[in-house]
């Protein structure tokens, strides 16, 4: 075992949760705590940017330089941090609302150029801070604020998106289980480019105790065999049909973006690196 | 008929290689030490529609495009016909077209009277003779016209091989027996009728830039790190041209997804304590209003350069408006301060980088630069000495205040200060972490809905302008400060109006004009210094509702110096002209006495 | 001491039922034709967190919360300590909390002098024995309160029966017991030391309304077909309301990803013909500023509605600001003309969403309504017989003009006309089609960059104004028209003034304050009217940068008035108190022979 | 054969197109024109929405209801023409920048929620009207105005995209093929749902004639005997690696936008449809 100089009370903030008793994201932010402790990742040496909702409240709750920035753009943000200071370990948090929805833009484009960073989207199929409409996860037939008639529309499928994305890291967990939580969230900021844990956390304010439950008897954990390198098979099993899959369901080696930027630098450098001075000439007539 | 001054326009199709002859023309009088200003104009397509060029060339400075052209080279008639209402025509206009050119001279629209010197050269058959390829009339063009309006000759030469250079010998010799060829044709066949001759004395070479590129240039000059952009016109060149080189400076270049995803990656990565900055035209800066807010609120220092074009909507995204005013000073909801820098000219868009860069790091909050399509894709002459002396110089532009060892104890990002700027950390410094928030928050940066946290942390926001005011007094003026006929203009206008100041007080009109570089915060005291004895001024501005006459008026009380306003204004498209503001100004002077 | 006019505020924390109680209340006024007035507050939590409630009832129409309570009733004094700001105390104050509080009394931030009166009653054991569960201790508050201050017994048992009906007959008896025990309790156990005595005569019922439920009532009633919208605080009730009530009526209510999904959803239904609406707050309208110039030059009909929130960015999200006025008025790039609307309480929202369809469809331009969080949150009365007889008739609302068969033959959707408005057709409609373009385009509606075109088109968007000054008028007038000093406020400030100027007129100070109904395209002639006997004027707005004032001056000119222009201004949050503004017209009264 | 009413020409605007000359999008106007008179659709019952870029000035060269909108924003602005009025035709179309980079967040839920609509994207691979900018399906390598040193990113995969996003008909066809263009086109207007149609239509002004011949070389037509009804196996064969597919790749019979919105009004109104006076009740004390 390695040293021990973090413990989780160094990555505890003066600000209390104002989560709702019972809420999931409490264990998600538990879990993201124990991963750091494993990882013994140095506070300072971390960003934890987010957007706005319940679960994009997050970064306030862990001592280090946090970021709750606007409705829907933690990955840009987060690709901002990253690129400039690749040194920094970067995770991106959310609610489905701020990532699926008003997001969606945004995460093709940070999957595909592999930036690298860990998006932790907090899953309850709500809109949890604006007190309960459809989010594009939520259920068909579920009753909100914005689907009193019942919620007629198709939610989306996050993993499958993810794989079509071409993210390298795509995983799943669940808050009520705080140990796999912990250990997938850990693999996700290990892996190098950008890897996706989509954790399942309840919101039993705007959608019942129930969901607890519900969950519970769909997920299914993915055998100790599962070889999470193939996408077509991948995206199978990622279906939404039987059961909620928790683990690592997909993964791939592939450069990341960090690198990508330095060796545009090499590059370019290397075509010449005038003093700027210099570089005028090119304006002489 | 001598002069040191001369307006040539050309016309053709695409590939008539109209641009590229604007720009050797420029660049050979640039070498010369002559004073340049180059216009580019398309149509909408992308390739093979028609495209024109005007070049003014002056042995003084020149502040603008020129009114009307001496000369007009057409390479296509038909193609002509798209330019005609941006293209004057001087009473002594010459005209030099492709003899070999079909179209009906009936309905060329030149009056009889501007058709008596026509020079009609059989461009494309030297071309073919002389450099075997038609694609080599253009620069039969040059030298034609170089031969009958006396232009620099062995400049051009220069810069043609320039422009060739590093492409086969064979074909930079065809192109100077092109530009021999020209020449030779109005030596040997050409009677000339017309007296325009262009006198001037050699300096020292020039620098020609366009503003884009000296907007790109001052960002790398003051020191920018990371740019994240999304391409509009007219504002691209500037991405285009830092993609080049910024990373051979260690700096990054993100072609992002959208202007949402643009304006938030700089925020991140001004958080990161990068000096990062974004460009874009009116639609993006729409996108980018509450990210501008997320920086106002989080005090992070990032720059957006908004590059100005005709609008509503997509508008016309070509041309060339004053329109996006309000939308940079006050667009975003909520309280949120930002700096407002308007450059007015090719060098004044460096000038108003590096500054930007300056305030923006000094003061940590947003500067918005809002040049123009016309500004940005010009070219003018650049004194190269006045670049490399700036008045900020290289190593003076600062960065943002950092904490000391003992702030870092309990470090609050958000510190109450005096003057509303407080120490701020970067995620790698240790004990300097704390939260930023686009939620108001207490001054560790934690959440707060305390309305006298609010009050306070507003106040702190706000406060920052009072240095920034007493900071900067730069204001220009132009015509002398007893005029009691005053013209307040911004931006791009600057050239036409200060063109127009000039030729009044020479034909005996006293009046005054002042032209703002920073528009928000609004500086009132030189306003109340030009309005002293002023009786009447004029605004002038390329927006139809008028912003800047509304904005004006919200600060200063015209009524308390007695002095009449009128506005002077037309929808964008086409710059001002020096006559239409000459023109206006003679018209209030004459009425003057009310 | 028998009044008519009371006000009552409740603290407790999220399971006190404290907001249940405060609803029944104003209810049971409401029944008596008492007029109401109710604020809610919370704290950050979603859940558990802390809330109160805040109710003025009066014989008289009331048109703001009341400054100071009369009456403090506290569940849990922890919880109190969250809204002791908001809630100041009148000097004869009398406190009623929960005797089972174990909260340190000399903790409690309220003066001796104002503790004279304090009744503590064991609310908990009271619900426990009456009705078998604490749950039950709000409605022992009101039973206690009824009793002490004479409040209307009867209506509220009706209330409560109201409350809870389609419940068990068993819930409603207990709860009807938790009253009655309630009043027992005072009845017997306790000594009335106070002498507040509520005294009225019954009326008719009114309505009790909040503003979201008036706009979106509105929006009904002015025949909304399509709405698209996504959630935020403050706004989002109005989504709410109409996704329950619009489907009912064959119209379509669409939850977007974003605000710009939303925004472009509204303009494509209203190029598909319909009457099209969307509601935010300000960091969504920030995102639609893009939309909405669309919406201007495509000349759409559609109605954006802001509930303004403290800014800047995320800011606060639950409270009141008046921020968002300029990003309202001028936001988007380029020149794009769209009315802007604020209500200025409850039934305004009503009347301004009727309003702004009937501007929206008949001037085909987007119509921006611009309410708050205090008006769009909060309870009020309302004249159901008003709502009944509306100045815009349901059947007058007219939609967009459509083109005659004789102008189909040859239609050009964007015909010039004298006024601006051009007829207009939707998909479906035979030899109607047409191109809508965000690109500048000719009468066709096909792209054009002629510089001539972009002028006229410019110019008959903005040409729509005319009729708009000419058609509407509107404004309110406090207080008499030779009064010296002057009020000008928007919005949700308009309570306050209106109470301070008629108190400050009472009070033999001649004051007159003016609440504009419309303020973009703005009528500058009732401020004319309004300023002929003014000397000074006194700007009164919520938002720190204080854009209402440059804005007003850059449309009127004081100066040539002789008024001088004072600006009195706070940062958003906590709504003025009438005392506020009443001190600041008696700080410029005195002062007032300038 | 049905009885002809509409010809090429009432489908011909009056506007002359300003692509410039071997532009793929001619291919494109011209293969939905033929779509358009095989399937008979009255023009003025049709709606054709866009954003912005060279192909996003389609919509003027047909006579017809044409909106030439704002960049990325055709999708829900034909969201809004198609539930406003269920009647006409909507065809959303753009360019690969358009859609997929700007545009990106509003697909996954156009097509989730089954809009009734067809999208055309007229890939080029690179952004035609700003002059020839990197698009995210330009491959790697690729020299253009924003990658002076070589396009570094990886590029996206629509088709994929699109099947995670759960669209019921996706297909992919080819400017340079005509007769397989419309057929494909009139397919996914026949189609009732979201369907999703890439062109891939060079961009010889800033990919070089090159491009046609490369598309040429990569394309491979779908077996007859493809069942496109299996969406694992549709995305299996979408993968970017050998070969570029043409034709339906997968297409699927779910409920489609427009008829849940009658559903719900049905639910709603059967509930009760006071007069609108009369709804003030709710608000009697
Ligand atoms: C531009 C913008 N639009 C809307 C909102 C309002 N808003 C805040 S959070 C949120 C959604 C929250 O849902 P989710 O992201 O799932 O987070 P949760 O609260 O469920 O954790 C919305 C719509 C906003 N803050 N900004
Ligand atoms: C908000 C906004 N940002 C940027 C632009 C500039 N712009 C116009 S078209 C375009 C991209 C065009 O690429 P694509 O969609 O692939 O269309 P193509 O021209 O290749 O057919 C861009 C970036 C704009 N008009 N609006
Ligand atoms: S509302 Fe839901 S998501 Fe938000 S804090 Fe409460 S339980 Fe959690
Ligand atoms: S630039 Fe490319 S996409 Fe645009 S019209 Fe020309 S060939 Fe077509
Ligand atoms: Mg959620
Ligand atoms: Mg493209």
């Amino acid at each position: 075992m390695e040293n021990i100089t973090y413990t989780l009370k160094d990555y505890k903030s003066d600000l209390k949760p104002i989560w709702c008793p019972g809420c999931g994201d409490f264990g998600v932010l538990s879990a993201l705590m124990q991963a750091l402790v494993k990882l013994q990742i140095p506070p300072h040496k971390l960003a934890i940017l987010s957007g706005i909702g319940c679960s994009s409240r997050l970064p306030g709750y862990i001592k280090t330089y946090g970021f709750n920035g606007v409705h829907g753009r933690a990955i840009p943000l987060a690709t901002g941090v990253k690129l400039s200071n690749p040194d920094i370990k970067v995770v991106a948090v959310g609610g489905d609302g701020d990532g699926f929805s008003i997001g969606a833009g945004h995460i093709p484009h940070a999957a595909r150029k592999n930036i690298d960073m860990t998006y932790i989207v907090m899953n309850n199929s709500i809109y949890g801070l604006t007190k309960g409409q459809a989010s594009p996860t939520t259920p068909i037939g579920e009753q909100t604020k914005t689907t009193f008639y019942g919620n007629m529309e198709e939610p989306i499928n996050p993993i499958r998106m993810m794989i079509a994305y071409k993210a390298s890291f795509v995983a799943r967990t669940f808050s009520g289980d705080p140990k796999n939580a912990t250990e997938i969230i850990s693999q996700a900021i290990q892996h190098k480019g950008f890897s996706f844990v989509e954790v399942l956390s309840p919101c039993p304010t705007f959608r019942g105790v129930e969901q607890f439950k519900l969950i519970r008897e769909k997920i299914e954990y993915l055998p100790e065999t599962y070889q999470p390198t193939d996408e077509v098979k991948a995206f199978d099993i990622a279906n939404d049909n039987d059961f909620i899959r928790l683990g690592v369901i997909y993964r791939q080696d592939r450069p990341i973006y960090t690198e990508i930027m330095k060796k545009m630098k090499e590059v370019s450098q290397k075509l010449g690196k005038p003093d700027i001075m210099d570089l005028l000439a090119q304006f002489e007539p | 008929m001598a002069c040191n001054n001369i307006v040539i326009g050309i016309a053709g199709s695409g590939g008539d290689g109209v641009i590229s002859a604007g720009e050797i023309l420029v660049n050979a009088a640039s070498s010369d030490g002559l004073f340049v200003f180059m216009l580019k104009s398309f149509g909408a397509q992308i390739r093979g529609g028609e495209s024109s060029v005007r070049v003014r060339m002056s042995s003084e400075p020149v502040a603008t495009q020129g009114d009307k052209l001496d000369v007009l080279v057409v390479l296509s008639w038909k193609d002509y016909m798209k330019f005609k209402s941006e293209m004057l025509l001087e009473d002594h206009l010459v005209i030099v077209s492709d003899s070999a050119d079909k179209f009906p001279e009936e309905n060329i629209p030149i009056p009889e009277e501007q058709r008596k010197h026509w020079y009609k050269i059989p461009f494309t058959s030297i071309a073919e003779e002389a450099a075997g390829t038609s694609l080599a009339k253009n620069i039969v063009v040059l030298g034609a016209i170089a031969e009958l309006f006396g232009l620099p000759k062995s400049s051009l030469k220069k810069s043609i091989e320039k422009k060739f250079a590093g492409k086969k010998q064979e074909l930079i010799d065809k192109n100077l027996n092109a530009l021999t060829a020209g020449q030779d044709y109005v030596r040997e066949s050409l009677k000339k009728t017309d007296s325009i001759l262009f006198e001037y004395t050699p300096g020292e070479p020039r620098l020609v830039m366009e503003g884009n590129e000296a907007t790109a240039y001052g960002a790398l000059y003051a020191g920018v790190e990371f740019y994240a952009g999304y391409p509009i016109t007219p504002s691209t060149e500037i991405m285009h041209w830092l993609s080049v080189y910024l990373p051979k400076y260690d700096g990054i270049v993100m072609q992002m997804e959208d202007e949402l995803a643009s304006i938030n990656a700089i925020v991140g990565a001004s958080f990161a304590g990068k000096k990062a900055m974004t460009a874009t035209s009116g639609p993006g800066l729409s996108l980018m209003a509450e990210g501008i807010g997320l920086a106002s609120i989080t005090e992070l220092p990032i720059v957006v350069v908004n590059v100005q074009r005709g609008g509503p909507s997509t508008g016309i995204p070509t041309k060339t408006e004053q329109s996006d005013l309000m939308q940079a000073i006050w667009g975003s909801h909520g309280d949120s301060p930002r700096v407002v820098l308007a450059p007015s000219d090719v060098e004044d868009c460096f000038d108003c980088t590096v500054l930007a860069f300056y305030i923006a790091e000094k003061y940590q909050l947003p500067v918005i630069i809002l040049s123009d399509a016309f500004i940005g894709h010009r070219k003018e002459s650049i004194n190269p000495n006045r670049i490399r002396d700036m008045r900020y110089g290289f190593k003076k532009i600062n960065r943002r205040l950092e904490p000391t060892q003992d702030e870092l104890e309990d470090y609050k990002r958000y510190r109450y200060t005096s003057n509303g700027i407080s120490p701020v950390t970067w995620p790698g410094v240790e004990n300097g972490m704390y939260q930023a928030a686009g939620i108001e928050h207490n001054e560790y940066g934690f959440p707060s809905a305390d309305v006298s946290v609010h009050e306070k942390m507003t106040k702190k926001r706000w406060m920052k302008f009072h240095d920034i005011k007493r900071e900067f007094s730069f204001e220009r003026f132009y015509g002398p400060d007893d005029a009691e006929l005053g013209l307040i203009a911004w931006g791009s206008t600057k050239g036409a109006v200060k063109e127009a100041v000039a030729r009044a007080n020479d034909n005996g009109m006293k009046v005054q004009a002042i032209i703002p570089q920073i528009l928000f915060p609004f500086l009132i005291h030189p306003f109340h210094q030009f309005l002293r004895h002023k009786k009447k001024v004029i605004f002038v501005e390329m927006a139809y509702a008028g912003a800047f006459r509304r904005y004006l008026r919200g600060f200063i009380r015209f009524g308390d110096f007695g002095v009449e306003t009128i506005s002077y204004r037309q929808t964008g498209g086409a710059p001002f002209t020096v006559g239409q503001i000459y023109d206006k100004i003679v018209e209030e002077y004459e009425k003057k006495d009310v």
